[in-house]
Order: structure tokens, then C-alpha cells, then sequence
């Protein structure tokens, strides 16, 4: 048992780092694609770690075959990682969507840039003095 | 100051997650339902990949949320990227070979896609997999040839039918009065291609849909970057 | 019985088809979604009528845990149909340009996974309802195409793709210790399996998870830009309906899985600093629309607060606050619709709309609580649960409640008294005239729900035993349990 | 369907009425005379006053489990008798030349009437609440129906009048947040919020609850009354407000303070518990805070009164200071004091109404209130001049008029109790009024008349007769004050606190009868000397001199700038800005902590919070709790 449970062990430690990676990429980066990158990491550790709390090695992948199988892996984490996959991939392109899209109305994807551009655009439509004290916002599409 | 801060939390989440996780071992959870699933699986929904037993019948309403997320995305994406420029491309095209390669494996890309998505309930793969190989099939020619405009109206039909016969053939088995998704054709023999019931057919709804939508989103996204 | 999945699946298929429908005949897709929200409407009110005790609908036919299972009692349906309804009032999508029949269709799939997250029964079935939500959501709030829409679309997206990720750990963690999803599965688990400490961390990574939508404190950096980025149908719409399906699934887990009392405590604390936070936050917004986010962030912090309360106590107040929150915070976001702007702008603008003013009137007195309005008798709910309770804690949340108010009644006469103030102009024109109706049915929901009052109460109640019956909740799971 | 359930719709209609053809020109007439129904009802349960029981109301709603009960007792109908008098004069007052003169001046006259129905709807409400639930519903209603009428006179006010109403709502939600903290407890310690059940669970309470629900229902009580130091909203709200709602707030509506503090010093918890809770062990107890808060009140808004150059704000600072006489009565809890204190309430109306009546006349003849604008108009309006003399005189608390007698017994009683302090502070407190009402009296009527105001005629009857009336009952409870201390003693008797003994002439050795016979009499000498001699003549107000100058019309001998300018040199303004300063601390600790929440929202790395947030609750819930 002790190979298996050192394994395992790697496995966990594994996808709680690609976690760990991501939520500090998410914390760090001042670039709005690289969130995008770490939130995809973080999503593929938590996924990772979804997909490990079924599984088993000892076990064959949940297939009936005419062979006489052993024991099978649990199928449910297994079919909800899939889930969890897609629903990732959709969520990363439309972060990808508004990142372009952010960057042709402002010109920059960097974090504090846009932040303060988005306050400036909301205090100009709702007819406040901006809060970077600039005289207008300026043009965008 | 900032970043040592953040350093710090990301530590601090990396030890509890530790904590938390690395108590268990790889096989010890419990598999409550896994357990019945594995036992009942086969008779009850009658497909030898248990796995999709699972997607397309305990949980397929998972799938059908997770293609409406797909689908979602799609919209919004469309929706946000809609209005953007004229769409004039300025990618070069692709050279002899990248062209006519495209040609050449469009059609084994698409067997490929489609046997995966038909043979889902039998092997591993199924929909989701098929369907992103079908996505690629449409992709390459995009790629290829940039200036070719893409049919967003027949894409659109294929992802609105595709998912309308999803949810068409899970409503049938209220005309049964059988609750929604109840696989309603019969089993046939395990581990054949014509068996499971509804199975199949929900799959291949599911590829065709995964398809468009995933060649949609690539091909707004694609259109936009032209269009910088 | 069956027909229960109908207001969740038929505005998938509309959504589906939507967009291609929209090609061929376009009038047809613009009316599409309110006519599915009536026909949802009948369908859960037949329902409803039919079946006033919980049941199971096991989907596919597979018996729960196994399989996914709507768990519909009057609480799941009650949400249900708060959600057709609210989407018909507030329907974002009657435009007539060339966006009408995408954010029809987005509109339509935020309509089907919020009913979904009302009736849903599986764990994970709810994250991906939950997940649809937000997608759905990010869409409509970028619709706008204004860049300070996509940056706050985009923050939003952020914050909510980490809570996901949590909530997706929790899950993983709650299925490591018990190997199920079925919701009424875990209940009966959980006394064995979830009730240490490593259970109530899954909660609590559930709670910041869930709680992105919900507007729970410190999740909530989102609300503000998104409220005033977006237009303020869909801003109505998150702050109003999709907000509460959120506490809903936070407090069926706390009700059925972990009812601890460091749960509990978790969520009072929690809503305690999302009261104070969001009501001094809107104490010096400058516009009305930010005004609005910070305010419904300080009334959620209130909902979580009741529902914090053990017992039926908590629900009564829980759901009274809801109901109450919906109407008032729908309508203010309608009235806000080209009132959204700066709160100086609006001094006068009792004279360009004496109508619009004298709804925001309306609403204000009813959100500060002003007897014998509605809001006055849900506050006096929270009030009695609140100090029934007699523990520190719940008193001092009762300190807070009560120091909130004071400030929500300030700012907001603030603003209604310079609404009316003499001799100014304003330079704001009155709402639409789709914004004014809206609010105003909201209005009248309001004023009907005095006189209607004690009808509700007692509806109110019926409900608050339902939702607080853990038992119940598990019992329905007939056969299927182990 | 018992009287009160008809004085309630009746009054519920006059409010219909109003709010449907309030600006109409018969209007004002019409509810007049709904009002006076609502007396002749009122009347009907004079045997209230008289020591009856209460009289039920049959509408008893059920909501959430709790029901609401109005019940109307001695006490109630005391209160109510006055309220529904000063509403009906007041809108005697509004119905004539006033309310044309408020419409063309651009004033909503329907809106105010309508204001002033609802807040006479309202008080019956909550002085006929027969629980603690119709208690908060009564208040919150009362409190929103003063505010609209404060806020609606944004016209006349210059704009003032919003911002004073702010402010006014703002304490108001103050006080009524601290009701619903003290129903909260009260339900929490009796299950119900029945007064009975209150009653009975008193006696269990811990002390800190005890403590805790005093001071929540104090806290409410006393931002009503405008006591100290809450009192910074009540003269500006009040002097804003259009002329008779203005008097009709100033007469009677910061009074249900007072009504809410007798129910719980009478019955809900009593005097003497709230004595037996010792601050300062054998020296100082929370009676004695109420007393000193009370005293405090009396003294310093009626030398801030004093600084007023507005005749309403004047009017409006002295409002609160009476409240402290009724407080310090009050709270003396013997019968004496309270029968003082609760007798000062109406005595109280009867004065402050007519003042502010008065007031309003001259604007509405002269178009001012500015006591440096004004002077000499006892020649133009001598009937005005009269019914403001009477009211100042009740105001200031001199025999023959009622004033006297309230404040008698409550000096009495204090000097019984051995208070000499507090008498003193109170004595000081009726100087100050002396001064300031004489500078209102002099600078509005007296020296010379303006040239501006040469053709001022005196105010219509429609003005005049509310005016008159209000006067004549200063004077006439002021002779026989037995008819009202009949009404005090039920009141006392109905919150089972000592009741008075009295007699037709006053009581504890008062007789006013004989005072006023006496003081008649000595004018009546006066007179007859005065007429005997004959030795006065007529001469035009020009027709004279001052420090060797011939007067003109640019020329005056009378001064009214700067008046008691010795007197404000040496106890200046210190108290006043005191109080200020403090709500303005108040006011920025909120801005302050606003901007901190504010600064939450707009932090640029959201994902930190979230972060911060999972891992302090998952570690509290690891390692906080579970060990």
C-alpha cells in the first residue's frame, strides 16, 4: 500500500499546487489574459482534484467489457469532470471575448489601467466628476 | 508589499488546502452511488461505458446545463463581439499545402468526430470528445482559408436543432408519463452499437451540438481577431 | 407531476432555437419569451395546486441518489415562480435591434437555471445550474457594448469563476467524505460523515461560493460596477430575482446538510458586515444606481441574518425579507432606468415624473420599513427572531440591523427629499413608459400585499415549515435512500 | 363598532376628504367641521376623563401571529382631546384668507391639509394603541405624517425646510429603531406584546435587560420630545412648516413622547423600579438622569430661544424647553409632579398653538417673521396684539393663565422631593422664558410701527377667532384649572400612578379662582384709576422725541438688534455649538467609515478579498470552533 499511498498522495499534492499556482496568478497578474490563464489553471486543479476523489488504482476504467473486469473506478466523478471541463472552456472564451473586447475600448488589459478607466466611464455616464480627475473619458468604440 | 501579501495568502490556501485533502487516500471515499451505479448501470440504462450511463442518463441533466453553458457562452460571446468592425480580414491565406491538407482531412476529421460521438456509449469518448473533433473539422478550413466567410445562420440552425432535439427527445417520455430524460427506446443488447436506448441519439444530438457551438465561438473569436 | 421540468427545460429549447428563429420571423422570437414565461407561470401554478406536498421527480427515471432529482416543495415552487414572474416584469429583451435575440435567449437560459437552482435536488446538478446562471448573467451585464460594461462583465467573471472553483472544491470534498450528491442523501449522511470540521469547511467553501451570486459579504466587489454598467432591467433582474436563488441554495444546505451552529454563526457574521458594509457604502454613493447595488448588498446581508436564525423563526423572517426585497429592489432598478445617473441630477425631478417620484417614495418607505407597509413587517420579523434567539451575537446583530436602518433612512429621504426640492430643474426625463408600468405593477404588488396581509402571513408561515423541515426534505427521498 | 372605531374612521375620512378636494376654496371649512365631528366623538367619550374604562376597539387584525389592538384610556383620550381641538383650530385658521394667501403664494394647500388630517389620524391612532405592536405602527405613522408636513413648504421656506426635515427623519428612525429594540426585548421577556404581559415579565427581567429596555424605550421617547441631546431637529423642522401645521406639530405632536414616557414611568415599568436602578449606588439613579436630562432641557434651547431674531424659531426653541417641565414632572413621579407635568401638555397646546398662530397672522399681513423687521403693529392688530399677550404670558408661566399652575405643581413637588437644584435650573429655565417671550412680544408689537407697515390691517376673523378661542382656554383652565386636573387625575389613575387630589381652583394649596379674583380685581383698580385721571393723549408715533432728536421714519428709538446683547456676552453660545459639534462628529465617523466601506468595494484585486475570506472562515470553522 505504501507505493500507492505516496502516489496518491503526489496526485492531491499535484492538483491542490495547480490550485495554489493559479489563485497566486490570479492575485499577481496584472495582465488581464494572464488571469484568464490562472483561472483556467485553478479551474483544472479543482477538476483534477474532483476527478481524484473517485478514483482508485486499483481499478479498471468503468467499461463492460466481456473480459472479467475487477473493480471499476467510481463513474460519477469521472462523468462530473466532464461536466466541469466544458462548462470551464465555455467560461474561459468568454473571458477571452470580453478581454478583446475590453482592450479595443481601452487600449490596455492591465488591471489597474482598466479598473480606472471602467470607474471614469461609470461616473461619466452617470454625469459625476471623474475620479481620476480627468476632464473626459476618452473616445472609445 | 503587495505581492508578498499574496504570496502569503496563496500559502496560507496551499497548507488548508493540504490539510483538508491530503487526509484521504485514492480509493477510500465511500462510492455510495458509484457502487449502485456500477451495479445497476448495465440493466437499468444499457450501455457498456458506464461513464456515459452516467453523463446521459443518472446525470443527464448535468449535460444538458453544461451544453446550455456551451451554448451560453456562444450567445454571449456573439453578443459582445457582435458589432465589431466590418469583418475585414487582413490574415494572409493559407499557403498550397495548408489548403489543400485542410481538404484532405476535413473528411477523416469528421468520420473521425463522428464515430467517436456514435460509438460514445460503447468506448470511451462520446459527445463532448466527437464534438470537439468536429469543431476542429470546420476549424481547419477557417484557418486555411480566412477570407471565407463563416455561415453563422447554419451554424446556428445546427446548434438550435441539435439542442432542440436533445430537449425533444428527453420531453418525449412525458408523452409516456415518464419524467423528463427516461430513455424511452428499447435497451438492445449491451455493448452493441444500436443499444441503450435513447442513448445514442442524445450523443449524437450532443456532438452535432458541441460542434457548431464550439466552431461558432472559435469562428466569432477568429473574426475579430482578423478584424484588428 | 412530470410536467415540473417544463419551466426549466422549455426555456432551453426557445433559447436553443431562438436565435435561428429570430432569422425567419423576428416578431415571433421577440414575443417568445414572455409567452413561455406565462406558460411557466400556469404550469407551476397548476402544479402547485395539484401537489401541495413535497415530491421527488426522479429524472430519467433513475431513483435518487443516483440519478438527479428535482425535490419540489412550495418553497422550490414559490422561488420557481418568483423567477417567471420577475422575468416577465423585468424582460430585458424587447428591444428591436439586431441584439434582441441573443439577449432574449440569455434571458431565457438566466430564466431556466434560476428555476433550476429552485427545484434542483443534486448537489452538483446545482453547480451547474449555478454556472449556467452566471454565464448567462456575465452576458446580459456586457450587453450593454460599453466598456465600462465589459470591465465590469469582466471583474464579475473573475470573482465568480473563483467562487466556482470553490464551490467545486467543496463538492469534491463533501463527495470524498460521503460518495453522494443527492442533497437529501447528504442530510441523512451527514450527522455521521459531515459533522466535523472538515464538513464544515466544505460548507463554508460552498457558502463563499454560491454566495458570488447571492451578494454575500466579501464576495460582493462585483455588485456596484455590474449594477451600474448594465442596463437597469438586467441590473433589476440580478439584484431582484437571481440573487435570492442563490440564498436559496446556501440555506438548503445549511438547513438540511449543516445545521450547525458554527454554520449559523458563519452566516450572521457574514451578513452582519454585509449590512454595515453595503448601507455605509450607499451613504455616500453619488448615483443612484450605485446607491441601489449598495443598498440591495446591505438588504441581502439582512436576508442572510434571518435566515441565520435557527428554527421556523428564521425562515418566516428568511422568506418575508425575500418577498419583500424582490418587489421593492425590482421596482427601484426600473425606476432607475434613466434615473440612474447622478443623485444631484435628480434634484427637482418630481416635476418631470410626480409618478416616478412618488414610486421611489413608496418603495423607499417600505424598505426603510415603514409600518404598515410591507417591509415593516418583515423587518419585525427578523426583529423577534433576532432577539428570540438571546444569544450575544444575535443581539448584536440586532444593534447593527437597527443602526443600518437609521442610515437608510437618511440617504434615502436624502434623495427624495431633493427630489422634491423647490425651484430646482431637473435635467433627467422621465423612465420609459414599459420602466414606468413595470415598476408600477411592482408598486402595486407592494400596496396589495397590505391589505393582503394576512393571507401572506399565513403563507408565509406554511412555507417557513416546509423549508425549515430537514426531516421532511429527507424523508421524500422515499425508497431510493440508504 | 365602539365610539373610538367611529372617531377613528371619521377621522380616517376627514383625510379622505382632504386628500380628494383639499385645495378646493370651501375646503378648509368642510374640515373644519369634520373636525369638530370628531370632538363632538370625542366628547361622547368624555366619561373617559372622567375615570371609565377603556373603550375597545372592535378591528383587531392578526398578522404573523401578533395582533393589534387599539384601546383608548384616560390617558389616550386626554391626549387626543387635545389634538383633535388643535387640528380643528388650526384648520379653522387655514380655511379663510390664510390658505388663499398660502395657494398664491405657490403653497399646496390641499397637500397640507391632507398632511394635517393624517397627523391627526395617526395621533388617535397611537394614543388609542392598545398593545406595544399598534404602539410602533401609531409612532412610525406619526413620525412620516410630521415629516410631510415639514417637508412640504420648500416654497415658502426658501429651501430650508427639506433639509430640516432630513434631518428631523433622521432622529425620527433613530427613535423608532430604538422602539423596535425595546418591543424586541419586551417580546422576548413576556412572549407577547401585550401591555399586561409586559407588566407581569417586568418583575423577572434580569437587570440588564430591565436596564436595556428603559433606556431603548427613553431613547425613543426622548428624540420625540426633542430632550437633550436630541434636540437640534425639533425648531427648525417645526418653524418651517406651513403656519397652522407648524402650530399644530408645535402644539401637540413631539407630546407623544411625553405619552409614550408616562405609560412607562405610569405602568409599563414604573417610576419607582426605575428608581431602584442605581447608577451610583445611594446617590444617583437613572430617575435622577431623566430629572437632570429633563432640567437641562428646560435651560439651555430657551436661552438658545433667546438668540433667535426668527419669531418662529423662537417660538420653535421654546418648544422644547416646555417639554423639559413636563419631563422633569414627570419624572418627580409624586402626584403633584406628574399631575404637573401631564397638565402642562395641554396648557402647553393652548399657549404655543395660538403663538405660532400669531406669528403667521403678522407674516401673513407683513410678509415677515423677522423680529428686526417688525414692531409697533399693537396699533394695526390689537386683537393679534392680545391672544399673543395671553399666550406669553401662559408661555412664561405667570398667574392668572394655565401655565402658572402646571409649573406650580411641578415647583412643588420638586421642593417636596428636596430637589433644590433642579428647582432652581427650572426657575432659571422660566427667566429665560421671560426674556425671550418679551423680546417677541416687543419687537413684533411694540415701539414703533414701520413705515412699511402703516397700512397693515388687523387678520381676518377666519384667522382671529381660532386664535381667540385657543386663548380663552389659557385663560379660563388658568382660572379654573379643575376642569382639566379632573382629566389628569383619570390619566393618573388609568397608569396607576398617585392620583391628585384637587379642587376646582388647583390643587396643593392653589387656588386660582382666588388668584385671579385677586389679580382682576387690582386691574380692575388700575383701569379705574387710570380712566379717572385721563390725563393720557394720542400723539402720531412721529410726533415725538428720543435723545434730544426728533424721530423719522429713518430714525428709530426702538432697538431690537442685538437684544440682551450683556446678557449673550456672558453666556454666549458655548451650548448650543456644544451639541452641533457633537452631531457633526456623529456625521463624520459615518463619512469616514462610508469611505472605508466604499474603499472595500473599490478595490482593484477582488480575487484577495475572496481569498482572505475562504481562508479565514474555513480556518475558524478547521480550527476556530471544531477543537
Amino acid at each position: 500500500m505504501i507505493p500507492e499511498l505516496h502516489v496518491g498522495w503526489v496526485l492531491f499534492a499535484g492538483a491542490i499546487g495547480l490550485i495554489a499556482i493559479g489563485v497566486g496568478g490570479l492575485l499577481m497578474s496584472r495582465d488581464l489574459f494572464r488571469v484568464v490563464l490562472a483561472l483556467a489553471i485553478t479551474e483544472a486543479g479543482a477538476n483534477l482534484l474532483l476527478v481524484l476523489s473517485g478514483y482508485r488504482f486499483d481499478a479498471i476504467a468503468p467499461i463492460v467489457t466481456n473480459e472479467v473486469g475487477g473493480v471499476m473506478v467510481d463513474p460519477v466523478p469521472q462523468a462530473m469532470v466532464l461536466t466541469a471541463i466544458v462548462i470551464g472552456v465555455g467560461v474561459q472564451a468568454l473571458a477571452l471575448g470580453l478581454v478583446l473586447r475590453i482592450y479595443r475600448a481601452y487600449g490596455s488589459i492591465d488591471v489597474a489601467e482598466v479598473r480606472r478607466r471602467m470607474d471614469d466611464d461609470i461616473a461619466a455616464e452617470a454625469g459625476l466628476p471623474l475620479p481620476s480627475g480627468r476632464e473626459k473619458p476618452a473616445v472609445h468604440s | 508589499m503587495r505581492k508578498a501579501a499574496a504570496l502569503l495568502f496563496t500559502l496560507g490556501l496551499l497548507f488548508l488546502l493540504s490539510v483538508m485533502f491530503l487526509r484521504f487516500e485514492l480509493g477510500q471515499a465511500p462510492m455510495r452511488i458509484g457502487k449502485d451505479i456500477l451495479a445497476a448501470a448495465p440493466e437499468q440504462v444499457g450501455a457498456a461505458n458506464i461513464v456515459t450511463s452516467v453523463v446521459l442518463g443518472y446525470r443527464g441533466l448535468d449535460t444538458l446545463g453544461e451544453i446550455a453553458i456551451l451554448f451560453t457562452a456562444a450567445t454571449a460571446t456573439g453578443l459582445i463581439l457582435s458589432g465589431l468592425g466590418g469583418g475585414q480580414r487582413r490574415d494572409p491565406e493559407g499557403g498550397f499545402i495548408l489548403r489543400h491538407g485542410a481538404d484532405l482531412v476535413f473528411p477523416f476529421l469528421m468520420l473521425v468526430g463522428m464515430y467517436i460521438v456514435v460509438h460514445g456509449h460503447l468506448t470511451p469518448g462520446g459527445g463532448f470528445q466527437g464534438g470537439v473533433v468536429l469543431a476542429a473539422a470546420f476549424f481547419l478550413p477557417l484557418l486555411a482559408r480566412p477570407s471565407r466567410a463563416v455561415s453563422h445562420s447554419a451554424l446556428g440552425w445546427i446548434e438550435g436543432l441539435a439542442g432542440a432535439s436533445f430537449i425533444v427527445i428527453g420531453l418525449w417520455a412525458l408523452t409516456l408519463d415518464q419524467a423528463f430524460m427516461t430513455p424511452w427506446l428499447h435497451q438492445g443488447v449491451l455493448g452493441e452499437l444500436f443499444s441503450a436506448g435513447t442513448l445514442p441519439l442524445l450523443y449524437l444530438a450532443l456532438g452535432l451540438k458541441v460542434g457548431a457551438e464550439l466552431a461558432s465561438l472559435l469562428a466569432h473569436l477568429a473574426e475579430v481577431e482578423a478584424s484588428e | 407531476m412530470n410536467a415540473i421540468v417544463l419551466p426549466v427545460v422549455l426555456p432551453l429549447l426557445a433559447a436553443f432555437l431562438l436565435p435561428s428563429l429570430a432569422r425567419i420571423w423576428s416578431s415571433a422570437a421577440r414575443v417568445l419569451g414572455p409567452v413561455l414565461m406565462l406558460v411557466s407561470l400556469c404550469v407551476l401554478w397548476t402544479t402547485w395546486g395539484e401537489h401541495p406536498t413535497p415530491f421527488v421527480v426522479a429524472l430519467g427515471g433513475f431513483q435518487p441518489p443516483m440519478g438527479i432529482a428535482f425535490h419540489v416543495d412550495s418553497v422550490a415552487m414559490l422561488f420557481a415562480f418568483l423567477v417567471a414572474g420577475g422575468a416577465l416584469l423585468m424582460w430585458p429583451a424587447w428591444t428591436d435591434d439586431d441584439t434582441m435575440p441573443r439577449l432574449a435567449a440569455l434571458t431565457l437560459l438566466l430564466v431556466a437555471a434560476a428555476t433550476g437552482l429552485a427545484l434542483s435536488g443534486d448537489l452538483f446538478n446545482v453547480y451547474v445550474f449555478y454556472e449556467l446562471l452566471s454565464v448567462a448573467s456575465f452576458g446580459l451585464v456586457s450587453a450593454r457594448r460599453t466598456g465600462a460594461a465589459f470591465a465590469a462583465g469582466f471583474r464579475y467573471l473573475v470573482i465568480s469563476g473563483f467562487g466556482s472553483v470553490l464551490a467545486l472544491l467543496g463538492i469534491a470534498l463533501i463527495y470524498l467524505r460521503t460518495g453522494t450528491l443527492n442533497i437529501a442523501h447528504l442530510g441523512q449522511l451527514a450527522p455521521e460523515s459531515l459533522a466535523d470540521p472538515f464538513g464544515l469547511a466544505a460548507f463554508a467553501l460552498l457558502l463563499l461560493g454560491f454566495g458570488v451570486k447571492a451578494e454575500l459579504f466579501p464576495v460582493n466587489t462585483w455588485v456596484p460596477e455590474v449594477y451600474a454598467g448594465s442596463s437597469a432591467r438586467v441590473a433589476g433582474l440580478l439584484a431582484g430575482v437571481v440573487s435570492k436563488l442563490a440564498v436559496l441554495v446556501v440555506v438548503r444546505m445549511l438547513v438540511v446538510v449543516f445545521p450547525h451552529d458554527e454554520t449559523r454563526m458563519l452566516l450572521l457574521i457574514l451578513g452582519v458586515v454585509g449590512v454595515l458594509s453595503g448601507e455605509l457604502a450607499a451613504w455616500s454613493a453619488k448615483d443612484m444606481r450605485r446607491m441601489l447595488a449598495f443598498s440591495s448588498i446591505g438588504q441581502l446581508g439582512m436576508i442572510f441574518i434571518a435566515f441565520s436564525i435557527p428554527g421556523e423563526a428564521g425562515w418566516v423572517a428568511g422568506l418575508a425579507l425575500v418577498l419583500h426585497h424582490l418587489v421593492v429592489k425590482s421596482g427601484l432598478f426600473l425606476i432607475a432606468d434613466r434615473w440612474g445617473g447622478a443623485l444631484q441630477s435628480l434634484t427637482g425631478a418630481a416635476r418631470v415624473s410626480p409618478f416616478t417620484a412618488g414610486l421611489f417614495v413608496l418603495f423607499a418607505l417600505s424598505l426603510i420599513g415603514v409600518p404598515p407597509l410591507p417591509g415593516f413587517w418583515a423587518k419585525l420579523q427578523l426583529v423577534i427572531g433576532l432577539v428570540e434567539n438571546g444569544n450575544g451575537v444575535y443581539l448584536g446583530a440586532l444593534l447593527v440591523f437597527l443602526a443600518a436602518t437609521v442610515i437608510e433612512a437618511n440617504y434615502l429621504f436624502r434623495l427624495a427629499v431633493a427630489m422634491y426640492a423647490e425651484g430646482a430643474s431637473s435635467t433627467v426625463t422621465a423612465p420609459s413608459g414599459g420602466n414606468r408600468i413595470g415598476a408600477a405593477i411592482f408598486a402595486a404588488v407592494l400596496v396589495a400585499a397590505v391589505f393582503l396581509l394576512n393571507p401572506l402571513s399565513e403563507a408565509i408561515d406554511d412555507l417557513a415549515v416546509v423549508g425549515n423541515d430537514a426531516t421532511g426534505y429527507m424523508d421524500s427521498l422515499a425508497g431510493g435512500a440508504r | 363598532m365602539s365610539v373610538l372605531d367611529q372617531l377613528l374612521v371619521f377621522a380616517f375620512m376627514t383625510g379622505a376628504v382632504a386628500s380628494f378636494i383639499g385645495d378646493r376654496r370651501f375646503a378648509g371649512t368642510l374640515l373644519a367641521i369634520l373636525y369638530f365631528g370628531q370632538f363632538l366623538l370625542l366628547v361622547k367619550l368624555a366619561p373617559l376623563g372622567y375615570g371609565a374604562q377603556p373603550v375597545v376597539s372592535a378591528w383587531q387584525p392578526a398578522l404573523f401571529g401578533e395582533v393589534l389592538v387599539w384601546r383608548m384610556d384616560a390617558l389616550g383620550w386626554y391626549f387626543a382631546l387635545i389634538t383633535v381641538v388643535a387640528g380643528w383650530l388650526v384648520t379653522w385658521y387655514a380655511s379663510g384668507e390664510w390658505g388663499q394667501g398660502y395657494r398664491e403664494r405657490g403653497g399646496n394647500l390641499g397637500l397640507m391639509h391632507t398632511a394635517v388630517a393624517a397627523n391627526v389620524v395617526a395621533m388617535l391612532l397611537l394614543l388609542s394603541s392598545g398593545n406595544l405592536l399598534s404602539l410602533f405602527v401609531g409612532w412610525e405613522l406619526v413620525s412620516w405624517a410630521g415629516f410631510l408636513l415639514m417637508v412640504m413648504n420648500g416654497r415658502e421656506s426658501g429651501g430650508v425646510s427639506g433639509p430640516a426635515g432630513l434631518r428631523y427623519i433622521t432622529y425620527a428612525t433613530l427613535g423608532a429603531m430604538a422602539l423596535l429594540a425595546a418591543l424586541a426585548i419586551a417580546h422576548h421577556a413576556s412572549g407577547s406584546f401585550e401591555y399586561i404581559d409586559l407588566i407581569d415579565a417586568v418583575d423577572q427581567m434580569t437587570g440588564p435587560t430591565r436596564v436595556s429596555l428603559v433606556i431603548a424605550f427613553a431613547l425613543a421617547f426622548t428624540i420625540k420630545m426633542g430632550l437633550l441631546p436630541f434636540h437640534l431637529w425639533q425648531a427648525p423642522a417645526y418653524a418651517y412648516s406651513p403656519g397652522p401645521g407648524g402650530a399644530f406639530l408645535g402644539a401637540i405632536s413631539s407630546r407623544v413622547g411625553l405619552w409614550g414616557l408616562a405609560m412607562v414611568f405610569g405602568s409599563l415599568i414604573g417610576i419607582g423600579r426605575i428608581a431602584g436602578i442605581e447608577l451610583i449606588p445611594g446617590w444617583f439613579d437613572l430617575r435622577d438622569v431623566f430629572m437632570w436630562v429633563a432640567a437641562l432641557t428646560i435651560v439651555l434651547p430657551t436661552f438658545t430661544a433667546l438668540r433667535q431674531n426668527d419669531a418662529r424659531l423662537l417660538l420653535a426653541w421654546h418648544g422644547i424647553g416646555q417639554g423639559g417641565y413636563m419631563l422633569l414632572g414627570l419624572a418627580a413621579g409624586d402626584a403633584l409632579g406628574t399631575g404637573g407635568g401631564l397638565m402642562h401638555v395641554l396648557n402647553h397646546a393652548s399657549y404655543q398653538a395660538p403663538l405660532f398662530l400669531a406669528v403667521f397672522a403678522v407674516m401673513h399681513r407683513t410678509g415677515t417673521s423677522d423680529l428686526n423687521r417688525l414692531g409697533g403693529l399693537v396699533a394695526r392688530m390689537p386683537l393679534t396684539f392680545l391672544v399673543m399677550l395671553i399666550g406669553i404670558i401662559g408661555l412664561a408661566g405667570l398667574p392668572p393663565m394655565n401655565g402658572f399652575v402646571s409649573k406650580y405643581l411641578v415647583y412643588i413637588s420638586l421642593l417636596r422631593q428636596g430637589e433644590p437644584l433642579l428647582f432652581i435650573l427650572a426657575v432659571i429655565g422660566t427667566l429665560g422664558t421671560v426674556l425671550s417671550v418679551f423680546k417677541l412680544l416687543h419687537n413684533t408689537f411694540l415701539g414703533q410701527l414701520r413705515v412699511e407697515h402703516m397700512e397693515v390691517r388687523e387678520a381676518p376673523w377666519s384667522m382671529l377667532i381660532p386664535m381667540l378661542l385657543m386663548a380663552s382656554v389659557v385663560v379660563v383652565t388658568g382660572t379654573a384649572p379643575g376642569l382639566v386636573l379632573d382629566w389628569v387625575a383619570s390619566a393618573q389613575a388609568a397608569l396607576g400612578l398617585p392620583v391628585l387630589d384637587h379642587t376646582l381652583g388647583g390643587a396643593a394649596g392653589l387656588d386660582m379662582l382666588w388668584v385671579s379674583g385677586v389679580l382682576v380685581y387690582g386691574f380692575a383698580v388700575g383701569t379705574l384709576l387710570f380712566l379717572s385721571g385721563n390725563k393720557s393723549r394720542r400723539v402720531h408715533q412721529f410726533d415725538n422725541y428720543a435723545g434730544g432728536h426728533f424721530l423719522t421714519a429713518e430714525n428709530q428709538y426702538q432697538y431690537s438688534d442685538q437684544f440682551y446683547a450683556g446678557l449673550m456676552h456672558h453666556i454666549g453660545g458655548w451650548y448650543r455649538a456644544s451639541f452641533t459639534w457633537a452631531e457633526s462628529v456623529v456625521i463624520a465617523s459615518v463619512d469616514a467609515m462610508s469611505a472605508a466601506a466604499n474603499g472595500f468595494f473599490r478595490r482593484t484585486q477582488a480575487v484577495f478579498l475572496l481569498l482572505l475570506a475562504t481562508l479565514g472562515s474555513v480556518a475558524w470553522l478547521l480550527w476556530g470552533v471544531g477543537s
